[in-house]
Formats: structure tokens, sequence, C-alpha cells
């Protein structure tokens, strides 16, 4: 047996492994290379800094601004979409008349390029005649011209709403397969066992679901670096970094001040960081297999 | 004499890149060179060249903002230098001197070719100024003051910023700077021999805020992207915007016409003995140091830049001006004429300010520019911190 | 009393009725227009002119629908194109992508060993970075074997970078496949590839129609890497079309949007194909069993 | 007066119908076993009386009312399932605490009342494991134990004992049997293939057979009166051997060359069918024989022994079951008699 | 020879071993029940020897060739699983034809032989359903069904039966048991919670507790000479009466007040536990009685009723099987008496 399964790791493992490596593990570990160099991306010759670009990152007030957002977009773009999808699976597993059109509409969103995705939520901040705005004076009736996408205080946020728009979807729709795998017998004992509405979804199925909540949790996180891209058309960044994100600042420093070193320690610690992220995100997965595998 | 040439280009967009294509046409039907060109929204223009001049494959030709950013590729060595070229062609007469001087010579060689340039001024909606009975535009500060107290009267907003994108505030801090400290010292501060705590800047700001403090700008500036402050002027919400020419191109095309609907004037002077500058952006066209055909490359740029047919059609499509000087000024619109005039009239020309100094500077500047906009009040605390950032930034 | 006589006791008491769904659809309804209003927005700004977009009414219905942007868009030659090579890039991608992710989920899932969960982390970790960081190596590593210009690249990266979320999906669903069924096939003398394509893969139809349409919508959206990867105008995928439309200081809002809409009908497509078998995660109910 | 009543239940699954019309009612407090055939329709009618399969005609009354549509949780029954059921994220403790957790009974009680339960199920060392952690029996366990803990009126049991090992099931039928007893006024409903669970639990036995209800009665009704060769066959194990017959005049039966006469002489004539349980054939000597046998396969249980016997009358062999003591091998041939008063005759 | 041999295994799931070295010659042709309490490890012994579960250590032979790190599939054996391991995806007719589809057996005789197994599992109407759509018993059937079809040399069964009904059990079972007859120098190793399963089928019996074997023998010989009190406990339904008790010189045996004499007197002096199996308890009148006992519960099966009797020098009842005819009620005084060659007597 073990023989076998060795044998049989090898040639299942050997591809994915190969492309992995080569196509991303090599370039990793290259540009973090750089992260030791002053290399500015331009010039063929550059020099060994050692640490310095690390030692700096201490003192870069934009890094550590950057890091709290991080933090809060991450943290939100994980939660908002998770609950919102779930809710939305939930009421559409009750199996609603037309439900299959209201799924396609939740997850129209999915479908729009970045590119456009941002544009329309530009337009719907205008702060002159955008939609939000222009509804805001519709309901309250005195004018209303505040700029969410222009303001530090509201820019990041505002983002995150229109990412959450975007990526809710996409967990509706996992959850909606993972709502299917849950044994019939057991939402039967709830049945018998009189739950209400409520404890049944409290204590049962948002349990039962934990392996579809493990892979929304991946795909928003991997949304969330996706993110970049919106977060990179609403705002740049801005107004003045206060939307800076981690991979924006590094691509800040990288491609538009030419830091191509600097950058790359950023990339280093945003890694390492993401590292010991997945690190408890495994150790969840390893109970989650435990009591579900 | 023959080959393919590569070429990059940011000249994106429907008009833009029919226009250039236009010209590549022309250069191929005048010589047996083909080119391949690959053009990329400018936004993403900066990424691509960088990326590929890491993996030492830049085109052998491709588009580039003159001044510092030119200067930063040069220093880097990836820039291939056309003094021999610029002798036979003997391009000292051709190109505009105000422009040859500040924007194709980096580091004692001649690197750049100008493809066409813009001017940045004060353009207004001439039917909004008409009723509130303005006839005559300002030369000085105080007349520009009076002017926007005169419009705000009449109830329209004087001043028009966008500043979304950040660089559309970038020409206040120009105009006031070289109107008030000059070139000089502008220069010094632009090459980090000068301090952003200055009290020339904090002049300069405090004018600004000035403006801002009397209400003379459009609200939430950095919430408009130039082409909503250009809009607004358009409609009429505003009266004026301080911008550069390519907003001719831009009215034209939403059917303004140009000295009918909108006009300019040349930001007004403030202090005396201050030399007269313009400002604006060059945009120019560089060869690799590592080029496949340089040869070609150089044919390319000669032609570009001497073919007077080829730059009245390019300035025209771009709403920019030619640096080269035998184009027949009668190719202009009243407008553009006015503003090529300018120019000349001018006895220096500056590049806008996120041109005029490294990359990592002008993003700082950017920045300031804009957490201005966003909270005038705090102007000392802003300048504070930006001398901190930039002086870092000059540093590394 | 003789009311009461009368009154005759129905048998079966009809079954009462529930508040639930009529509340539940209303909810529905006002989340659904919600959720519309943006996309609403994409499809006026693409049927009207880039002028009446700067003029500000975005937002209002227009009572003429300008068709020109999509005439502009259809017409366009090289739109054309990018369709094409999106197409030549995305389905491959999508589909090795997939198969990479299935081999490697299957072997963590069914066939662990020590250290595989420090592998697997070490995959899965490949998935928590942004792509910039690998721009400039990857571009040297295509330009070195002479690649770039070429779509090649794009699909060979796409799939590189699908293996982290294809292998942990395809991992958590092979994991909820009960041993006994492997373990059965395998008495019965199946190996492990058999084990795989006739019993693992046949129950994985949800998973593998969910990867599928990630795969497929994220890697037609994507457009950094056509970007660095492609240099000239036929080798362009339809983002970088949709970006080019921007100019240095000019955007054509309603081309744009109409280029956007046509763009982004093929991955509403592939989800509407995929639907059905999200829900044929049914069969886990028998699994289990 | 009733607690369950059943009228006219009918069930399809799609065309498939699975409940032909099924008419029963169980006394208050009553122990209601469901015996039949795999396949037959027990659990099916069971789920029905739970409320968590639909019926597709007819109507389930409990205590007088009709809850034909009422929600399962509001009959006040519990319910063990054939498939554990459990909740694999639960520990064994909060899986059998779950409805107290439910209905937020305090903290305390919970454990007490769990402790309790897990006491009487051997489930104590268990309490912190999680299902996977179980074997098949364990987790039964923890699933009966799950309803015991919150007393209903009425208990269902889809064969809550099949996946327990036989001494823990004797206990488990003795606990459930005093279950009844202490809970005087609880009905029970009980689904089993065991003969011995049936026998032993039921007040009556229901059989079923392919959605009909067959027969119904107490248990020894059932075994000494069955109703027709189906329910005859089903009662008692080993199975009741039938052969083919004719009843003569005088009421003898007649038996391939043999002649049979039970104690009470049969009044319909004609062809019937036979029905002999294999306890009541015995082993004597020549004389007093009623026909020979030849043995071709021996089951010692030590107890009791089993022979299956090739009989010139009857095809397939016959099984008489005596007295494990007694030494005999495969291959003899023995004499039989057969106890003129348990002779079962069916018409055909 | 032996066909399988395992040598001094040992099972740990992490921390908790579960097998605690159990060494065990099968020769070939021989049908084994493993037999024990629930979660003794009778399944993961089973799971060792088919190769599925990796052993601790120790060895594992079959054929004489050492199998510790062979492939399952290549033990040549079929495993029949207490969960049914059905293929959701494939019908009843796939997944019993698997194995040969596998081996790229031409579809014709597949189908064929598919048909020949379904026939003796009545699984004909069922070969175009899945899995979802059939019963705890069908599916289970069809579990059977996929491992017959190829014939391996050695069949595991992890209790096959012990979801059918009651009829079919005693079918299956002699169904099994003519295949073990069939295929002579096939091995069997079963495992059950049956007793009557076991004490038929086994040629030899293990009785497991808690991951050791306790006693392996013949059924007759677990039944009258079991080794210990656990296996005089485990076989024989109902179970063994265990009493405490103190053999007295002489070797008669004093049980509180009263004595018993075994036929043959018991050699060791000093207290001891007496085990009186149930069947070895009858009624008799007061003159010759052993003892006198209340009866607190009877139960009758028809043919044969159990009692349970409280006795003075007992706490829990005593167990009696008596023949069903007996007319006898709870509450009554009775005397009994104790065939004295069937006392065991364990030391304690
Ligand atoms: N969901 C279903 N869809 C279609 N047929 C079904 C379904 N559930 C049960 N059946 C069929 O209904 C019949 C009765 O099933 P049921 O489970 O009630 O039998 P049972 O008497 O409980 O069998 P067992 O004793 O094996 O549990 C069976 O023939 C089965 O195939
Ligand atoms: N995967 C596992 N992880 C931890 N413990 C396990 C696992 N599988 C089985 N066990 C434990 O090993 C012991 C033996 O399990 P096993 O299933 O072999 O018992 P069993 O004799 O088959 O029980 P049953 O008769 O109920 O099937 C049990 O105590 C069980 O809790
Ligand atoms: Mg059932
Ligand atoms: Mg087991």
């Amino acid at each position: 047996m073990e023989r076998e399964n060795r044998l049989w790791r090898l040639i299942l493992l050997a591809l994915p492994l190969i492309v992995f490596s080569v196509l991303v593990i090599w370039p990793l570990l290259s540009s973090f290379y750089y992260s030791f160099t002053n290399w500015n991306g331009f010039s063929s010759d550059y020099d060994y800094v050692g640490f310095e670009n690390f030692t700096r990152i201490w003192t870069d007030r934009l890094f550590f601004n950057a890091t709290v957002n991080t933090a809060i977009w991450m943290i939100a773009a994980i939660l908002l979409p998770t609950v919102l999808g779930l809710a939305l699976a939930l009421l559409l597993d009750s199996k609603v008349r037309g439900s299959k059109v209201f799924k396609t509409i939740f997850y129209l969103p999915i479908c729009l390029s970045a590119i456009v995705v941002g544009q329309i939520w530009v337009w719907i901040y205008q702060p002159d005649w955008g939609l939000l705005n222009t509804a805001i004076e519709q309901i309250t009736g005195e004018r209303f011209n505040y700029a969410w996408l222009a303001r530090p205080g509201s820019a990041l946020y505002s983002v995150i709403v229109a990412w959450s728009w975007q990526q809710t979807g996409l967990s509706m729709v996992i959850y909606l397969a993972g709502l299917t795998a849950v044994p019939s017998d057991l939402l039967e004992v709830c049945e018998i066992e009189g739950a209400s509405a409520w404890q049944r979804i409290r204590h049962v199925i948002i349990p039962l679901l934990t392996p579809s909540t493990v892979v929304v949790v991946a795909l928003s996180v991997i949304n969330s670096l996706k993110g970049f891209d919106i977060l990179f058309i609403m705002t740049g960044g801005g107004p003045f970094n206060s939307s800076d994100t981690l991979a924006m600042h590094m691509y800040n420093e990288s491609f538009r001040k030419y830091f191509m070193g600097y950058g790359s320690a950023i990339s280093v610690v945003l890694f390492l960081v993401a590292l010991t992220i997945i690190g408890l995100y495994f150790r969840q997965l390893k109970k989650v297999d435990e009591i579900y595998g | 004499q023959s080959g393919e040439v590569t070429i990059s280009h940011y000249f994106t967009g429907e008009l833009g890149l029919r226009a250039f294509n236009e010209q590549i046409k022309r250069f191929e039907d005048a010589t047996d060179y083909t080119l391949k060109d690959s053009p990329v929204g400018h936004e993403d223009y900066k990424t691509d060249i960088l990326v590929r001049a890491s993996g030492n494959s830049l085109p052998d030709v491709f588009s580039y903002w003159a001044g510092a950013r030119v200067q930063f590729i040069a220093d880097s060595g990836a820039l291939l230098p056309i003094d021999d070229m610029w002798e036979k062609a003997g391009l000292s007469k051709v190109i505009a001197g105000s422009i040859a001087a500040s924007a194709t010579e980096y580091n004692g060689h001649r690197y750049l070719v100008p493809f066409n340039y813009h001017y940045a001024g004060v353009f207004y909606n001439k039917a909004v100024l008409d009723k509130a009975g303005v006839s005559e535009m300002p030369t000085d500060w105080d007349g520009f003051l009076a002017l926007c107290e005169k419009l705000k009267a009449a109830g329209v907003t004087p001043l028009a910023l966008g500043s979304a994108n950040r660089w559309p505030a970038q020409f206040w801090f120009d105009y006031l700077l070289l109107r008030t400290a000059g070139p000089e010292y502008r220069a010094h501060l632009m090459a980090g021999e000068a301090s952003y705590d200055d009290p020339e800047v904090k002049r300069a700001m405090e004018m600004w805020k000035d403006l801002t403090d009397k209400g003379y700008f459009t609200e939430n500036a950095n919430a408009d992207s130039w082409t909503d402050a250009s809009d607004k002027v358009a409609r009429g919400d505003a009266a004026m915007t301080l911008m550069g020419t390519w907003i001719t191109g831009y009215w034209n095309g939403l059917g303004l016409v140009p000295g009918e609907d909108y006009d300019f004037f040349p930001f007004p002077a403030i202090d005396s003995g201050v030399p007269v500058t313009s400002v604006g952006p060059v945009d120019g066209l560089v060869i690799a140091a590592n080029a496949a055909n340089p040869k070609g490359a150089e044919a390319f740029l000669e032609y570009m830049v001497t073919n007077t047919d080829v730059q009245a059609a390019w300035s025209k499509a771009q709403g920019a001006l030619s640096a080269n000087v035998n184009v027949d000024p009668s190719n202009y619109n009243s407008v553009m004429l006015k503003a090529f005039n300018t120019v000349d009239d001018s006895e220096v020309f500056a590049f806008n300010y996120d041109l005029a100094t490294p990359p990592p500077v002008a993003e700082v500047g950017l920045s300031m520019f804009a957490r201005f906009m966003d909270d005038p009040s705090k102007v000392n605390d802003i300048l504070s911190q930006a001398a901190t950032d930039a002086s870092a930034a000059f540093k590394q | 009393m003789a009311e009461l006589a009368t009154t005759s006791i129905p048998t079966s008491v009809p079954a009462r009725f529930n508040p639930w769904p009529i509340t539940i659809f209303t909810i529905l309804c006002i989340l659904a227009v919600l959720f519309l209003a943006p996309t609403i927005g994409v499809l006026l700004s693409s049927i009207k002119t880039t002028r009446a977009i700067a003029l500000g009414d975005l937002w209002s219905w227009p009572d003429t629908f300008y068709l020109g942007n999509y005439v502009e868009v259809l017409s366009n030659p090289s739109v054309h194109r990018y369709f094409l090579n999106t197409l030549l890039v995305t389905v491959p991608a999508t589909i090795a992508s997939t198969a990479l992710g299935v081999l490697a989920g299957y072997t963590f899932a069914k066939l662990p060993f020590r250290g595989s969960n420090m592998l697997f982390l070490l995959i899965v970790a490949g998935m928590f970075f942004p792509p910039q960081v690998i721009l400039v190596p990857l571009f040297r590593l295509f330009n070195s074997v002479g690649l770039i210009d070429t779509l090649w690249p794009i699909g060979l990266v796409h799939t590189a970078l699908g293996i982290p979320i294809c292998t942990l999906l395809m991992r958590n669903f092979f994991a909820t496949i009960p041993n006994a069924l492997r373990e059965a096939a395998i008495l019965e003398g199946a190996n492990e590839w058999q084990v795989l394509t006739r019993v693992a893969l046949p129950l994985s139809l949800p998973a593998l129609a969910v990867l599928a349409t990630l795969q497929f919508t994220w890697i037609w959206n994507d457009f950094l890497w056509p970007l660095i990867f492609t240099q000239s105008d036929d080798m362009r995928t339809i983002m970088v079309g949709i970006v080019n439309l921007r100019g240095q200081y000019t955007v054509a809002w309603g081309v744009q949007g109409a280029l956007s809409l046509i763009a982004s009908l093929p991955t509403l497509l592939i989800f509407l194909f995929f639907q059905r078998y999200f829900i044929k995660g049914m069969t886990m109910g028998a699994v289990k069993g | 007066m009733a607690e369950v009543t059943l009228k006219n239940i009918r069930k399809s699954f799609g065309a498939v119908e699975v409940i032909k019309g099924v008419d029963l009612e169980i006394e208050r407090g009553e122990f209601v076993v469901f015996v039949g055939p795999s396949g037959c329709g027990k659990s099916t009618m069971l789920r029905m009386i739970s409320g968590l399969e639909s019926v597709t005609s007819g109507s389930i009354h409990i205590d007088g009312a009709d809850v034909t549509h009422v929600a399962p949780s509001k009959r006040k029954l519990a319910m063990v399932f054939q498939s554990y059921a459990l909740f694999p994220h639960l520990t064994v403790a909060e899986n059998i605490g779950f409805g107290l957790m439910l209905n937020k009974v305090p903290k305390a009680e919970i454990d007490q009342r769990v402790r309790k339960v897990a006491q009487t199920l051997q489930l104590e060392a268990l309490l912190d494991r999680t299902p996977r952690q179980l074997s098949g029996g364990q987790r039964q366990r923890v699933a009966i134990g799950r309803s015991i803990i919150r007393d209903p009126r009425v208990f269902l049991f889809d064969e809550p004992l099949s996946n327990l090992d036989a001494a823990l099931r004797v206990q488990m039928r003795l606990e459930i049997a005093r279950l009844h007893k202490e809970l005087a006024d609880v009905t029970m409903i009980y689904v089993t293939h065991d003969q011995v669970e049936a026998m032993t639990l039921a007040d009556r036995i229901v059989v079923f057979n392919c959605g009909r209800i067959e027969q119904v009665g107490t248990p020894m009704e059932l075994y000494h009166n069955p109703a027709n060769t189906f329910v005859a066959g089903f009662i008692g194990a080993p199975a009741m051997n039938f052969i083919d017959g004719t009843v003569g005049d005088g009421g003898a039966i007649q038996v391939g060359d043999i002649s049979l006469s039970p104690a009470t002489p049969v009044i319909r004539r004609g062809p019937a069918t036979v029905g002999i349980r294999p306890e009541h054939l015995s082993l004597v000597g020549s004389e007093e024989a009623d026909f020979d046998a030849r043995i071709e396969l021996v089951e010692k249980l030590g107890a009791e022994t089993l022979l299956y016997l090739n009989t010139p009358f009857s095809d397939k062999p016959l099984t008489a079951r005596i007295d494990g003591s007694t030494a005999i091998g495969e291959g003899e041939n023995v004499h039989l008699k057969v106890q003129p008063d348990s002779i079962h005759v069916f018409p055909v």
C-alpha cells in the first residue's frame, strides 16, 4: 500500500509542482533577491545593500499606513462578502420563486471586469450627480455632495463597498453548493427537535457549512489581492495615500518611484505576513478535516 | 536602410491612436522601414516600460515625457545618445529653442526629440465671462483676484479644478512659485537644492490657500477628474480652469468652438522682475540604448520631428503645439496660435511639476497638492511633512 | 345544538398559510434592485454618447438609445481579434489550472504524507501575494525564452497562479468524499488513477464547475499579464483593449461601457452553463449515507 | 382512546407508490412494532408519522388532533434514525444535549441530564469525542441518547439497535422495555428487523408487506394464528416450513404420500398450504414418526440445533429445531413427528 | 497450511492503541468469525488484513507471503463494508460490475454475471436505480453483490448482514454458508454482532475484547468451554448468568445459602464465579429444586420463553430459558433446577 501510494503521490504531484515552482516559486525568490539591492528597474547595474531596505521599512510612514489599511481591507473584504453571500444563499435556499433569476442577478457583478466596475462606482460616488448622493438628496430633500472617494476618511471604505458588491455573488454560489451537501437527516433532526429557523442556521447549518466557509474565505483572500485593480482604478491609493494597501504601496515604490529593491522588500514582508495568516487558516482547516473529512 | 523598428507609445484612445498610426504610415511610405507599434494606456505605460527595461528588451523607440523622467532613464544608461543624428539633421534649427534647451539635452548629450508639447494657461468659458461683464483679461495678480471676486458675485464659481488624478493641481503650484520665487529657485527646489518649507514655497502656497479660502475653487476638487472640471467650465458651472492645451482637443471633441466658446489667458504676473515662464509637458521620442535597429530608430525620430506635415497633422489632432519651428502657424486655431505665441514670447519654458522633479519626489509633491486641496488650513504641517519626505526621496 | 350537530369535522385540515416565502421574496427583490443598479449604470453608459456622459447625465434614463458605441465596437476588427486572443488564453488556461489542481488536490486529500501539509501550505501560500511581485522576474524569464508578445506566457502564468486555489478547492471537496468509496474501489482493483477518474471526479462535478467558472472569469477579466506579456496590437486581449480605450487625456466612456458589457457576456454564459452543476452537490447526500 | 391514528395513508415517490393505503390505530402508551421485509415502507411510514415525509393522501391524527400538516416539532415526538444523524461538529455530550440546548435549558441541568443518559448507554467515556471518532455502535447509542433525553409523548425508533452488538442489543432492548414501563403513557412505534426485539418489546406487532399491512396483533397472536403464509413465514425464527398439501375428508391433510392429522380437523376441503414451525418438529422413534427425512445441514447454536431436512414431499429443505444436546450429524436419516396441535393450514 | 497469518499486530490511532498485539493463524478455506463488543477493534483488524489500514507493528502473511506492505488490490481479497460504500453516481448494475469493468471484462459478460448475482440477492428489479433510491437493506445487498461477483481467495465481511431484515438475513446467511461450501478453498473472515451468524457460519470464532483476542475456537468449544467469564458471557444468547460463590470441600459450590454440586467436582477451592446458561435452568417441582426464585419479567418468543428471575443470592436477575408452551406469568414464584453437567466455574 504505502509503496504504491508513494509512487502515485509522485506521479500526481509532479506536474503541478513543476509548473508551480518554475512560474511562481522561482520568480518569488528572485524578486526577493532584489529586496537586498538598490536596483531601480532601469539600470542594468545595482548594488547589494543588505538589509537596508528592510530597516527602511520601519521608518516608512506610508508603510505603516498601508499596513493598517491592508488589515482593514482584508478583514472587510473577507467578512462582508462572506456574510452577505451566506445570507443570500440561505434566502435562496428556501426555494423561492425565480431563485435562478435572483442567483444570476447577484452573480452578475463578478462577470464584470475590475476596470468597468471601478469606473461605474466612481460614477456612483460622484459627489454632484452620482447615484448615491442623488438618492440621498431624494430621501433627505436637502443638497448633499459629500465626495466619498475624495475624502481620506471614506475613500477606503467606499471601495470596500464596491468590492463587496462584486464579490458577494461568489460566496453566495459556493454556499449554495455547500448547502446542498448538508445531510438531510441532520436537518430532519432539527425539525423534530423543534429548532427555530435561526437556531437551525446558527447551530447546524453554519457549522456544517464550515467546509464551504473554508473555501469562501480562501477565495475572498485571493480576490482581496485582486482587489488591487479596483482600488487602483477607483482611488489609486488616494487621496494622498489614505487608501494605500501594502500591494498598492509596493506598486508605488517599485513602479512609480522606481525603488525596485525597496518594493521587493515590501513584498517580502507582505508575503511573510501572508504565510502567518495561512498558518492560522491552516490550523482551522485541520480541525475541519478531522470533523468533516 | 530598411528593417523593422519597434515602438511603444502612450498615444491611446481612439483619437490618439488613429492620429499616431497615420503619422507612422507617412514614415513607412517615406522610407523602407516598417514599424511595429505597441500602444499602452499611459497609466500602465510607465509600468510597461519599466518592466521591459528591467528585462532589457525595450523597444527601439518609445515615447516618454521630457524632463526628470527621461533624465532618470538616461542616468540609468538605458537610452541611446542621438548627438550625431541631431547634428546631421541640424535639429537645432528645427526645434524651438525654448524647448530644445530644457527637453532634449541630458548629462550633456541629446537623447530626445520633442514630438509635440503643451502649454498650460487659464482656459475660460467666454459666455460666462461675458455674462459677468468681463471684457479684458487680467495681467496681474490683483486683476486676477478682482476677476474671481466679480465672477463669484455673479454667482459662478471662478475656478474649476479636478485633481482626482493629482497632477492637474500641480499647475497652480508651478505658476504661483514661478511667478513669485522665479525659475531659478524652482529649479533648485526641483533638484533638491531647496526645501519645501522655505519661505518661497510657503508664500506660494499661502496665495493658493488665499484663493481656496475665498471659495474661488469648485468644491471637492479631489473628487473630479480634470475632464469633470473642464466639463464644469464647458457647462458654465465654473468660469475658468488652469489646464494644458490638450483641453482644446477635449473641448473641440465636445463640439465647443475655439475662440468663440472658450479662450485662455496666460497665468498673470505677480512679482515684477521675475522672468516670464511658460509651463507645460513635452511628449518626446527616445531610443533605447540596446535598440535592435538604432539606424531605423534615428531615422524615425528625425522624420517625425522634421517633417512638417507630420508635425502639423499630429499637433492638430492632439490639440498640442509643434516643437518644429517650420510648422506653419496657420495650422493652429486661434486659441492654439495664441498659446504658440505666448510660449514664443516667454523667456523660459519649464516642465510642469511631475516632469520637473525626479519621480520619487514627484510622488511626494503630487500627494502634497491633493492633501492641500483636501484641507488648505493644514498648509504648514503639509509643507513640513513634504519637506521631510522630499529630502528622504532625494536621498534614495 | 343543531349547528353543532351539523358542523362536520374535516377529516384533514389543509396546509396552513406560510408567510415566509413571500417575505423572503420581497427581501430578495429589494436586494436584487440594489445589486442591479451599478450594472444598469454600465448599460446606460453604453447607450449614451461620451458627450452626454461628460455633461453629467449618466444616470438619467435616455429617451433615445444611442447604439453608436456598439456599432463602433462590433465593427472594429481588432476587437474581434481581442476576443479570439482572450479565448485562446482563457480556455486552455482554465482547463490546465483546474486539471493540475485536481491532481494536487486529490493527492493532498486522499494520499496525505508526512510534510504534505507543509507542502500544501506552501502552495496555498502562493495565492497570497500581489502578482506585481513576480512581474519583473516572469517577464525576464519569458523574454529569455523568446515567448514575449505571444499568448503563451499569459496562459502559462494563469495556469500556475490558478494552481493554489484549484488545489485548495479540490482538496477540500475530495475530503468530503468518504474514504470508504476509495477503499472499495481499490479493493476492486482500481489504481489511484482509476479511483480519481472513475469515482472522485464524477462526484466532483460541483467543485469542477465552480472552479472552471471562477478561473474562466478571472483569467478572462485579467489585464495585467496580457498588458505586460504582449506588445503588438494583434496579440492583445479584450481587457487590454478596454484599457487602451483610455487616451492620455480622454476616455471614450460610451465605447468603453459597450465593450465592457460585451466583454462580460462570455463569463456570464459560462456561469449560466455551469450553474446547474453547482447544485449537483446533491450527490453528497448519498455519498455520506 | 387512540393516541396515533392513521387513516388510509398513501405515499408515492414519483410514480412508485410505496405505501398503498394504511389504516392503523395505536393506543396511548402502547408499544407498536413495525416489521416487514426490507423496502416494504416501514421507514417511510414512520417518517410520515413524524412529519418528515408528507403524506400523498390520507390523514394522521395524534391525540385526536389532525396533525397531517403540522410541523414535526409540534407533534411532540422524538425519533431515532436508522442512519445515526449525529452532528459531526458537536461532541457526544453536545449531540445528546442538543434538544435541551435549543430549549434554553440551563447548562448545569443539561450536563447533569446528559450524564445520566450517557450512563445508561455506557457513553461516559466518550462524551468529549466527536462522532467521527466513534465506531458504528457507539454512534447509534449517542443517537438513542439524544432522543431519550427529552421525554416526548410518542417515540419513533427506526431500527435503533441494528448496529449494536449482541450483548449491548439485549441490554438496550431491556433498557427500552424498562423505559416503556416507566413512561407508561408514552406511545412507542418501533421499526425493526429483529424477531426477538419484535416479539419481546411489542404490545402489538404490525406486519408490513409491499406498503400494506398484512396483519396486526400481539406477538403471540401472530405466532399462533398467523393470518396468512406471509405473516406465518415472517414471524418466528427460524421461519415456518411450508408444504403443499390437500385437505382430505375427515379434515386430515395429505402431504405427498403421508398424512397429517391436526388436533382440530380442518373444515375447508381442497388443496392447501401446510405450515409447520421448526420447533414443532421433533425427532422420535420410527414407530411414532409421521415421516422420515435425511439431514442436509446441521446448525449448532449451543442451546439448540437447527436441522435442514430433505423430504420426498418438499423440494426445499424443512427446518427442524431440536435441543442442542442432541448428538446428530449431517447425512443421517431421522424419523420426525409433527405436533398435531400446531399444524397451520392456509388456503391457496 | 495457513492462508492468513497475523503476527503480533498492533494498531494505534494517534495515542489510542486499539489493537494490542494480535496473533492468529487462519487455515485455507477456513471460515473465521470475529466477534466482540462494539469498539473492540474488529473492523480495524479487518481493515488491516485488507491492507486499507496500515499496521502500527507486526506482520500479515497471506498464503505464506508477507503482505504487510502489499497493495490491497494485490492481496486478492474482497471486502464488504459496514457502511455500504456504494458509488452514488453509478447504477446498481454498474456498482456490482465495477470491478469487472476495471479489469476490462467484455460488456456482455459483465451484464450476464451481474444479472446472476442480482438474482441471488433479489436485486433484479433495482438494477437501474442509483444507491440513493434504495433502502438500507437494498444498499447492503448491492455491496455484497459487488464483492461476490469477482471471486477472490479471501473474503472479508464487516457486518454484512447487520442491516438486512430477519428473513433476508437468514437467507443470506445460508447463502454465504453455501458460498463457503462451494468455494471450498476461499478463506472467509467475517465480523458480526449476531450470535446466530457467528455460531452457524464459523469454523472458528475469534472473540475480541479491547483490542485483544480473548479466545479462539470452534463455536461449540466456546459454548461449552469458555476460557473466561468474558467469553462465557459473550457467546450464547441470552447471556450466561454469573453468580458469586465459593468452592467448598468435595468440589461442591456454595452460592448464598444454597449449594450446587457439579457433575465433575471442581478442584480449585476458594471463591469463584459460577456461570449457568439460561437454557440450563429448568422449572421443576419443589422437591428436586436447587433453589426458588420470583419471576420479574417474562419474554415470550413463541417457541421459547425467557424468564428474568429474582433470587436471594444474586442482585441482578437470572435469565432462564424455557419452552414456549409453558404457561407462566410475572410475579409468580418458581422452583428451579440447574443441570449439574453444565455448571461453569471461573476463578475470580
Ligand atoms: N427518496 C426516495 N425516492 C424513491 N424511492 C424511495 C425513496 N425512499 C425510499 N424509497 C423506496 O420506498 C420503499 C420503502 O423504503 P423504506 O426505506 O421505507 O423501506 P424500509 O422498510 O425502511 O426498508 P429497510 O427495512 O431496508 O429500512 C423502498 O422500495 C425504497 O426503494
Ligand atoms: N479513525 C479513527 N480515529 C480514532 N479512533 C478510531 C478511529 N477508528 C476507530 N477508532 C476507535 O478504534 C476502536 C475500534 O474501532 P472499530 O470500528 O474497529 O470497532 P468495532 O469493533 O468495529 O466496533 P463496531 O462493532 O461498533 O463496528 C473504537 O474505540 C473506535 O473509537
Ligand atoms: Mg428503513
Ligand atoms: Mg466495526
